[in-house]
């Protein structure tokens, strides 16, 4: 398959599939919560009704406007660069230091766009994100260099075709667990969802932002749950493999939607910490990765 | 070239010592000035004695009485005028008699153990130069002891009058017997040094109401 | 060009900048002079370009000796090679940009002060730093380098009134001096050794020198990199940079940062590569110069988090900067042997850093510079809201900042994507590099962190009470630097081929023999991007054009479904709540951003006010070296002053009393000898 | 070996200043500047007759008077020039600045006339007994003119006449005459000893022919004198631990005086010492060594009692002090580069040092101040002074790209070749706590704000006369610094005088490194 295909059907597994897996992660909790909850194409009719909403712009400025596209923009990148049942469809661009830069290059624009909202309540926001993103990332970079080390390189190919080959290892084993513990936080999922914080800080970052620019937020929101959730399962976890393309597509889809329905179940019990907390846990959790990186390291 | 004749040389050299120790321990200090005064005598007599070996030395003998024995004197004597007393010594008649004695003892086994370093034993003037570079050794460091035992300036000057005369004491006896010597005796003395020290230590005496030298120590670190 | 030599083409440069000099010696008006002084080192620039350029074609040309000191045996020459040539396109291009800044922002700035105290120093520091780069001789590479020093140091004390700047400007005198002796020091090792100052002697020599005392070479290495280490800023010989550095004029500092701080890179690879290659010292020093490198990573950039003055954010940044420099070519030292494709690799991607690091910390300097032309202040707490009347200001620092946490696709990305990927391969083969290449990426987000904060304070967000005044962008003077140079980030970010291969080139001659990888077997035949193959493998892949292809047209994408409904669209006033208040009481402080991070590393570099973790602490105490090395040394020093001088009591026969004890101990000591 | 002319050019070099201070004595008081005039003249009259002198040994001829009792060699040469440069470009200082300081400094029942007068005929006789030193070939009268030249100025150091001025002219007479009885000591024992082995009171006189016969001295005559010659000379030197006169007498004398006995009269000293020890170098070997530790010690205490001062002259008195530390230091060294880094020093101290002087006198002069830390700010005020003491005080620190760099860096590579680790650290790291010092005064007295205590409109730039001997000094320093060729040639001659001197048999054999070097600049030769 050309990587043009490939890109073509990535971006639109982000666009079309990504707010289905939110809807069934709310029906989820509503159901734990004895709740009716909501239907599951809810995220879909949310999306078309602030795309028609007025767009009320209080900080004004180009980098006020254009933060939103920019984050869209990189989280569909990243989708392009994260492999959706197979090898990723643009891995001659960028292999994982590409990959987890450029969701960090979405995190910037959402922290500039809450700095150019001038919105106290967004600058608090804009700390957390930036602070979330401090204690988060080096677990995901721990783990993706121990999955480098283990395969001797970086590019996501050839680390999903040396664990299809070598099968599951103990450091792998380890740096996927630490992966799967920050992906909460990397979800923005409750006990993490310090930045937004609706009862705290009324969204943070995205207090000011409304219509159709919270719009490709929220997007953008729902496209990183599956990226991360795509990228946890087809590195750390690739197997089974199947030849059969589509095949191979659907198993890695029904095993994202068995990751975001644990993450969903952790939502549902759990209260949100602060953010020393969770930098805490991050730090233990860290623990975890870098132990993953040693046994990589003496060849466990 | 004449003999010189050794008794009377000893005889000079060794007064020389007790002229020193008086002009060094004396406290009224033109007395101290006449001590100095005999020694410069005694030093004159010393070259004319001399002289029968190398004519030369009358000449640095006619400088000497009129540098040494004359001029000297005079300054020290017009230094001296309303201030005879000398301001207290750190160290007192006794102990520097007994260091006196011990000392000439020093310089004369010294000399006489190692005078070939300094002349040839086999010439002519060995005999007295063992003996005259004791004495000049004793002057020297006589001088020295003045200079860093007494607090008078008055008293350093005439210290430093004393190393001179040790020091010339010492020339005369090394190489009496070439002209040149008396050239560098003539050469070296140090009237002009002594006439510019007194001229300062007359303007401390003026502002400082004394010549202390411990008083000298607004100027330190 | 074939008509003038490249001897020409340098002793013109020299002579421009000189007669340059000289010019603005005499010039009253700071913008007259100004002018004067741009157009000097425009020409000179344009001379050394051309030099370089033809370095980079031709290879290394040596030139004839001048000025022989005959009484050393040491004269005056001169070599260009391709390492050299890389410094000698970026010094200049950093040194012009800096000066057209200069015109304006001096004039505007220091209206007071003398134009005779800014121009000549900073036309004779591009003067020296370029004789530094091209001097093929031990002794006037030091002679030419500590007039670099004190070109600098002139311009670090231009405010002179200041009590807290003249301080600085004393640490850095002291700092570069006391580095600068040890430099000496090595260097007259060498020299009664090989016998000769001359650089092609001196790695001969080194074979020698290790059979009969390789304690000492190590000890020459180290002073080598004390020296260097201490000019670069490095960890934790470094502290007196961020004092010194701001305490210059803006233009002045961003010359320091783009070109000065350089040298001390140039000066270890000249070292460890050219004069000491041999396989047991490269290893032992590579792997102490990269671990100083991760350390000084960490440091540098953490404490610039904890900094309010733009200025000493970035200087503390420059500490960071200057540790992935190091990490690169600590670890192309280290593999220098074992494997010379890696190590090429490593010394590409530190050499690649040092060009991004010259364009985009310069940048952030005018950008600052910019600012404080306009309120008056540094202080980021008291700033904000500047993007709207300066646009052009804030694209230029938001490229420069992105730049500089390396984000894709801007500069500072590649030559950091290619350190880790060569600190994890390394790691692969010693563990130890994969910490170095953990702290340099973890570290790349808190350099983000720092920069997202500059941003935020500066230009976003509610304008500030210090920012009532400004009514636009600075003076189109001082854009243009600020324009060309944020050109030079993107374009390094995007095109690394260009770069790829000069430096490639370089790394060539630098390896020599050892290194027989081509380019295509190194960083892929693909000229819009880099696949990085190591041995057979592709170990990594970044191909800017592709992912800036993918990223424009989702980024269209996005746009078009952003508009797909034809939201209308409203302005109004910000939310506090519902409460109205005052812009400046609600404001948020860039101090409290990521505050609690802060705290918790709080105390990794000395003299933090924050409480403190207790290891950290003592890693503290460790890396102080004020507490346990110079405190106690100017203790005693001065101890022992004071006794000595209580011994000059004033007394004249205190003093006599040693000229008599001398002569005794002079004739004893004599005597003993020549028996 | 050079050729004897008979000349009568050294001996017009002694005369011409001294004649100068007679007229001056004599006729001075008599109409306004004929005083000034006839110094200058005189002072300009001894540079020139020393430059064309010096000219002649550059061609290879050493010229003789008086039946060789004045004898120029190179070595003498390069003291003659310096001593007498520096002393006319002192007189030039001296012009507005000594009416000055007589007119304001108020001194007391003498008139300024009188006064100047004195000064300047003071002036004369010490600049003639410095240059009759470097001059004699007699060892005695080698003595005695270091003599004079303490009599000379022993006056001018006490010149101000006040309390502070008369304790530093007391004890700058008192211990230097004590100190030169020492070396008189010394000399005598020398001259003793080399007639009775050369059979000749004349020529046991000449140091010409003392050199031939010192390696047959006996050990302990040897010991005894160079003792003596060390401690005596060492004094007039400043040589630590016979220092303490030095910045007692530097702080109190008037500036042009402190230039002079820092610039000139401690280099004559020192060439003194040279001239007399350097004769038992080749036979005992044990005294260059001594001479090193001794100069390593003297820059250690030196640069630590700088550290240690508030008063700038007193400060720049004991950077005297480490400096003929490095002068010294290169002399005990004892090799080619050694000696030739000395001497190399020597004359870039002396330029600077009398620099120093030079501008600290006019921060005096425009201030009346000098206490470090009640001084700053000067810097707008004094813009050219400023400039001035920055260039000494790198220059003699040892930064690039001045001259003082030129010759530590020289020295540093002497000590280097001859193993002298332990040296060449301790100047390394002494240099850099002259830097501290200096530079640290330096900062502290020129910039910051200008204190309270000194009144804004009293301060100015000093006049004409004063500023240009510092802008000549200033520039000779820079240009030695970036053309040190210039003066290589004079300074080899000079060396190889002292290498002879010292090394007359071993030099053939062991072959000279430094100028074989010279010959193939691209390898080493050992």
């Amino acid at each position: 398959m050309s990587a043009l295909g490939g890109a073509s059907f990535n971006l639109v597994v982000a666009l079309l599939i990504a707010p289905l897996f939110e809807g069934v992660m709310r029906k989820l909790k509503a159901v734990i919560h004895s709740r009716k909850g909501p239907p599951i194409t809810q995220p879909y009719l949310d999306l078309l009704k602030l795309l028609g909403k007025e767009d009320i712009q209080s900080g004004g400025g180009a980098v006020f406007r254009m933060a939103p596209v920019a984050v869209l923009g990189a989280m569909l990148l990243a989708a392009m660069l994260t492999p959706m049942g197979g090898k990723p469809p643009l891995g001659m661009a960028g292999d994982t230091i590409v990959w987890i830069y450029v969701i960090s290059l979405a995190a910037v624009m959402i922290v500039l766009g809450a700095f150019a909202s001038g919105n106290p309540f967004a600058y608090e926001g804009a700390s957390r994100e930036m602070m979330m993103v401090l204690s988060v990332e080096p677990i995901v970079i721990a783990s993706v260099v121990t999955a480098g080390v283990k395969a001797g390189t970086l590019s996501l190919g050839g680390i999903i075709d040396w664990q299809l080959t070598h099968g599951p290892t103990m450091s792998m084993a380890f740096a996927g667990i630490a992966f799967f513990l920050a992906l909460q936080a990397n979800l923005g999922r409750l006990p993490f969802d310090i930045v937004e914080a609706e009862s705290e800080i009324v969204e943070g970052p995205f207090i000011e932002y409304s219509g159709p620019r919270l719009a490709l937020y929220k997007m953008a929101f729902y496209i990183r749950q599956i990226v991360f959730s795509f990228f946890l399962v087809s590195i750390f976890v690739p197997w089974p493999m199947v030849k059969v393309y589509p095949l191979a597509v659907l198993i890695s889809l029904a095993k994202v939607l068995v990751v975001l329905l644990v993450t969903g179940l952790i939502e549902c019990v759990n209260p949100r910490l602060r953010i020393d907390q969770s930098m805490n846990y991050m730090s233990r959790v860290l623990f975890v990765a870098l132990a993953g990186l040693v046994f990589a390291a003496i060849g466990v | 070239m004449d003999k010189i004749s050794p008794e009377l040389i000893h005889t000079l050299s060794l007064l020389m010592i007790l002229t020193s120790f008086a002009a060094v321990e004396a406290r009224n200090l033109r007395h101290a000035t006449i001590a100095y005064l005999g020694q410069a005598l005694l030093i004159c007599g010393l070259l004319v004695a001399y002289s029968v070996q190398n004519s030369a030395l009358l000449y640095w003998a006619a400088t000497a009485l009129v540098t040494k024995a004359i001029l000297v004197p005079w300054f020290l004597w017009r230094a001296t005028a309303g201030a005879e007393q000398e301001t207290k010594p750190l160290i007192s008649f006794g102990v520097s008699a007994v260091l006196l004695v011990g000392l000439l003892a020093a310089m004369y086994k010294f000399t006489h153990m190692h005078a070939g370093l300094f002349v040839d034993p086999e010439s002519s003037i060995a005999v007295v130069a063992e003996t005259n570079l004791a004495v000049a050794f004793t002057v020297f460091v006589l001088g020295l002891y003045a200079i860093l035992t007494r607090r008078d300036a008055i008293k350093t000057v005439i210290g430093l009058c004393l190393l001179e005369n040790g020091v010339h004491l010492s020339l005369v006896s090394l190489a009496p017997g070439i002209r040149e010597t008396a050239l560098a005796g003539i050469a070296t003395e140090v009237v002009v040094t002594v006439y510019l020290l007194l001229y300062i230590i007359g303007g401390i005496r003026e502002k400082f109401g004394s010549t202390d030298t411990f008083k000298l120590s607004e100027l330190h670190w | 060009m074939a008509s003038v030599s490249p001897e020409q083409l340098l002793l013109s440069a020299f002579g421009l900048f000189t007669v340059g000099a000289l010019v603005s010696i005499g010039g009253r008006s700071w913008r007259r002079t100004g002018y004067t002084s741009v157009a000097f080192a425009a020409a000179a620039s344009v001379a050394l370009w051309i030099l370089a350029a033809g370095t980079i074609v031709r290879g290394e040309t040596h030139t004839r000796a001048y000025l022989g000191l005959g009484a050393i045996g040491a004269s005056l020459t001169f070599r260009i090679d391709r390492l050299s040539s890389v410094f000698l396109l970026v010094v200049p291009f950093i040194g012009l940009a800096a000066l057209l800044y200069s015109v304006e922002y001096m004039n505007h700035v220091h209206r007071n002060a003398s134009a005779r105290r800014y121009y000549p120093f900073a036309l004779l520091m591009l003067a020296s730093i370029t004789g530094v780069i091209t001097t093929s001789n031990l002794l006037y590479f030091f002679v030419f380098w500590e007039l670099m020093t004190l070109t600098s140091w002139a311009l670090v004390w231009f405010d002179r009134e200041d009590e807290t700047k003249v301080r600085a400007a004393w640490q850095y005198f002291v700092a570069t001096h006391v580095a600068a002796a040890c430099m000496l020091v090595a260097i007259l090792v060498i020299y009664t050794r090989s016998g000769s100052f001359a650089f092609a002697d001196v790695s001969s020599t080194v074979g020698a020198m290790l059979r009969t005392s390789p304690a000492l070479v190590h000890v020459v290495i180290a002073l080598f990199v004390i020296g260097f280490a201490t000019k670069a800023g490095m960890f934790p010989l470094g502290g007196w940079l961020p004092q010194a550095y701001p305490a210059a004029p803006s233009p002045a500092s961003a010359a320091f940062a783009g070109s000065m701080t350089k040298l001390g890179i140039y000066g270890i690879v000249r070292v460890l590569f050219e004069f000491f290659r041999v396989q047991e010292l490269t290893t032992v020093w590579g792997g102490i110069i990269a671990t100083l490198g991760a350390l000084s990573i960490f440091v540098g950039t953490l404490t610039a988090l904890r900094e309010d003055d733009a200025k000493r954010v970035l200087s503390y940044h420059i500490i960071g900067q200057i540790g992935y420099m190091l990490l690169g070519v600590g670890t192309a030292a280290f593999f220098l042997r074992s494997v010379p494709a890696l190590a090429a690799v490593a010394l590409i991607a530190g050499l690649y850093h040092v060009v991004n690091h010259a364009c985009y910390k310069s940048l952030l300097f005018l950008n600052v510079g910019a600012a404080e032309y306009q309120t008056g202040t540094r202080d980021l707490n008291k700033m904000g809201g500047l993007g709207a009347l300066m646009p052009t200001t804030m694209a230029a620092a938001i490229i420069a900042s992105l730049s500089i946490a390396g984000i894709p696709p801007f500069s500072g990305f590649v030559s950091k994507w290619l350190i880790y990927q060569s600190t994890i391969q390394g790691g692969l083969r010693v563990p130890l590099f994969l910490v170095f290449g953990l702290v340099a990426m973890f570290i790349s987000l808190v350099t983000l962190a720092s920069f997202m904060k500059l941003i935020g304070a500066m230009f976003l967000g509610k304008l500030s009470t210090a920012g009532k005044t400004v009514t636009g962008d600075v003076p189109i003077s001082m854009r243009i630097p600020q324009l060309v140079l944020s050109a030079a980030c993107v374009l390094l970010g995007v095109a690394p081929i260009l770069p790829l291969l000069l430096l490639y080139k370089v790394a060539q001659d630098v390896l020599g023999s050892t290194f027989v990888s081509g380019y295509a077997a190194l960083f892929g035949s693909n000229p819009s991007g880099i696949t990085l193959r190591l041995g057979n493998e592709i170990v990594g892949a970044w191909n800017p054009a592709y992912a800036l292809a993918a990223l424009a047209i989702c980024a269209l994408l996005a746009y078009a479904i952003s508009r797909s409904a034809h939201a209308p669209a409203r302005e109004t006033a910000s939310w506090y709540g519902g409460e109205e208040y005052a812009d400046d009481v609600v404001r948020f402080r860039a101090h409290g951003f990521v505050l609690p991070f802060k705290q918790a590393f709080a105390k990794v570099y000395p003299s933090v006010r924050l409480p403190k973790i207790q290891t950290i602490g003592f890693m503290q105490k460790v890396l102080n070296l004020d507490t346990w090395l110079y405190g106690p040394i100017v203790n005693a020093g001065s101890r022992l002053t004071d006794g000595l001088s209580r011994t000059h009591s004033g007394i004249p026969h205190v003093y006599m009393l040693w000229q008599v004890i001398g002569i005794a101990v002079v004739f004893a000591v004599l005597f003993i000898l020549l028996k | 070996m050079p050729k004897e002319v008979v000349s009568i050019f050294p001996a017009l070099i002694v005369i011409v200043p001294a004649a100068a201070a007679l007229l001056i004595f004599v006729l001075g008081r008599f109409t306004g500047w004929l005083r000034e005039t006839l110094a200058i003249l005189g002072t300009a009259g001894a540079l020139g007759l020393s430059l064309a002198a010096g000219y002649s040994c550059l061609q290879g001829e050493v010229l003789t008077s008086f039946s060789r009792q004045f004898y120029l060699d190179s070595l003498s040469a390069l003291m003659v020039v310096l001593a007498s440069a520096i002393g006319f470009l002192a007189t030039v200082y001296s012009l507005k600045y000594m009416r000055h300081e007589v007119q304001e400094g108020g001194l007391p029942h003498t008139t300024t006339s009188r006064r100047l007068t004195a000064f300047y005929g003071w002036l004369m006789l010490f600049i003639a007994t410095m240059l009759w030193a470097c001059l004699s070939n007699n060892i005695i009268m080698l003595y005695v003119a270091v003599e004079a030249s303490t009599i000379a100025s022993g006056l001018l150091v006490a010149f101000y006449w006040d309390k502070r001025a008369l304790e530093a002219g007391y004890k700058y007479l008192m211990l230097l005459t004590v100190g030169i009885t020492f070396s008189l000591f010394g000399c005598v024992l020398v001259y003793a000893t080399g007639a009775s082995i050369l059979h000749s009171g004349a020529k046991g006189l000449l140091l010409s022919d003392l050199r031939s016969v010192a390696g047959q001295f006996p050990t302990t005559t040897v010991a005894l004198a160079s003792a003596f010659l060390i401690v005596g000379f060492g004094t007039k030197a400043g040589v630590a631990p016979f220092h303490p006169w030095l910045p007692d007498a530097h702080a109190e004398a008037p500036t042009p005086v402190s230039a002079l006995l820092s610039g000139v009269m401690l280099k004559v000293a020192v060439y003194a010492l040279v001239r007399t020890v350097s004769m038992f170098f080749p036979g005992f070997a044990p005294v260059a060594m001594f001479l090193l530790a001794l100069g390593v010690f003297t820059l250690v205490i030196g640069d630590l009692m700088a550290l240690a001062q508030d008063d700038l002259k007193r400060m720049l008195a004991y950077s005297s002090v480490s400096q003929i530390g490095y002068i010294i230091m290169g002399f005990g060294i004892g090799t080619q580069p050694g000696i030739y880094a000395g001497l190399f020093h020597m004359l870039n101290h002396a330029l600077a040092k009398a620099l120093l002087f030079l501008a600290a006198g006019s921060v005096v002069y425009g201030t009346g101040v000098r206490r470090i830390s009640q001084l700053g700010g000067l810097a707008k005020k004094m813009p050219v002074t400023s400039f001035c003491f920055f260039v000494g005080a790198l220059a003699v620190s040892g930064v690039p790209p001045f001259n003082g760099f030129q010759s530590k860096l020289a020295l540093f590579v002497a000590g280097a070749h001859a193993a002298d680790w332990w040296a060449v650290v301790i100047g390394i790291a002494a240099s850099l706590i002259t830097l501290l010092v200096l530079a640290k005064a330096a900062r502290s007295v020129f910039w910051g704000p200008l204190p309270d205590s000194i009144e804004q409109s009293h301060v100015r730039e000093a006049p004409l006369t004063v500023t240009v001997s510092m802008v000549i000094l200033a520039v000779l320093c820079l240009a030695i610094g970036l053309y040190p060729r210039a003066v290589y040639a004079p300074l080899k001659a000079a060396a190889a005088v002292v290498q002879t001197i010292a090394n007359s048999q071993t030099v053939a054999e062991h072959g000279d490194p430094l100028y074989a070097k010279l010959q193939s600049p691209a390898g080493p030769t050992r």
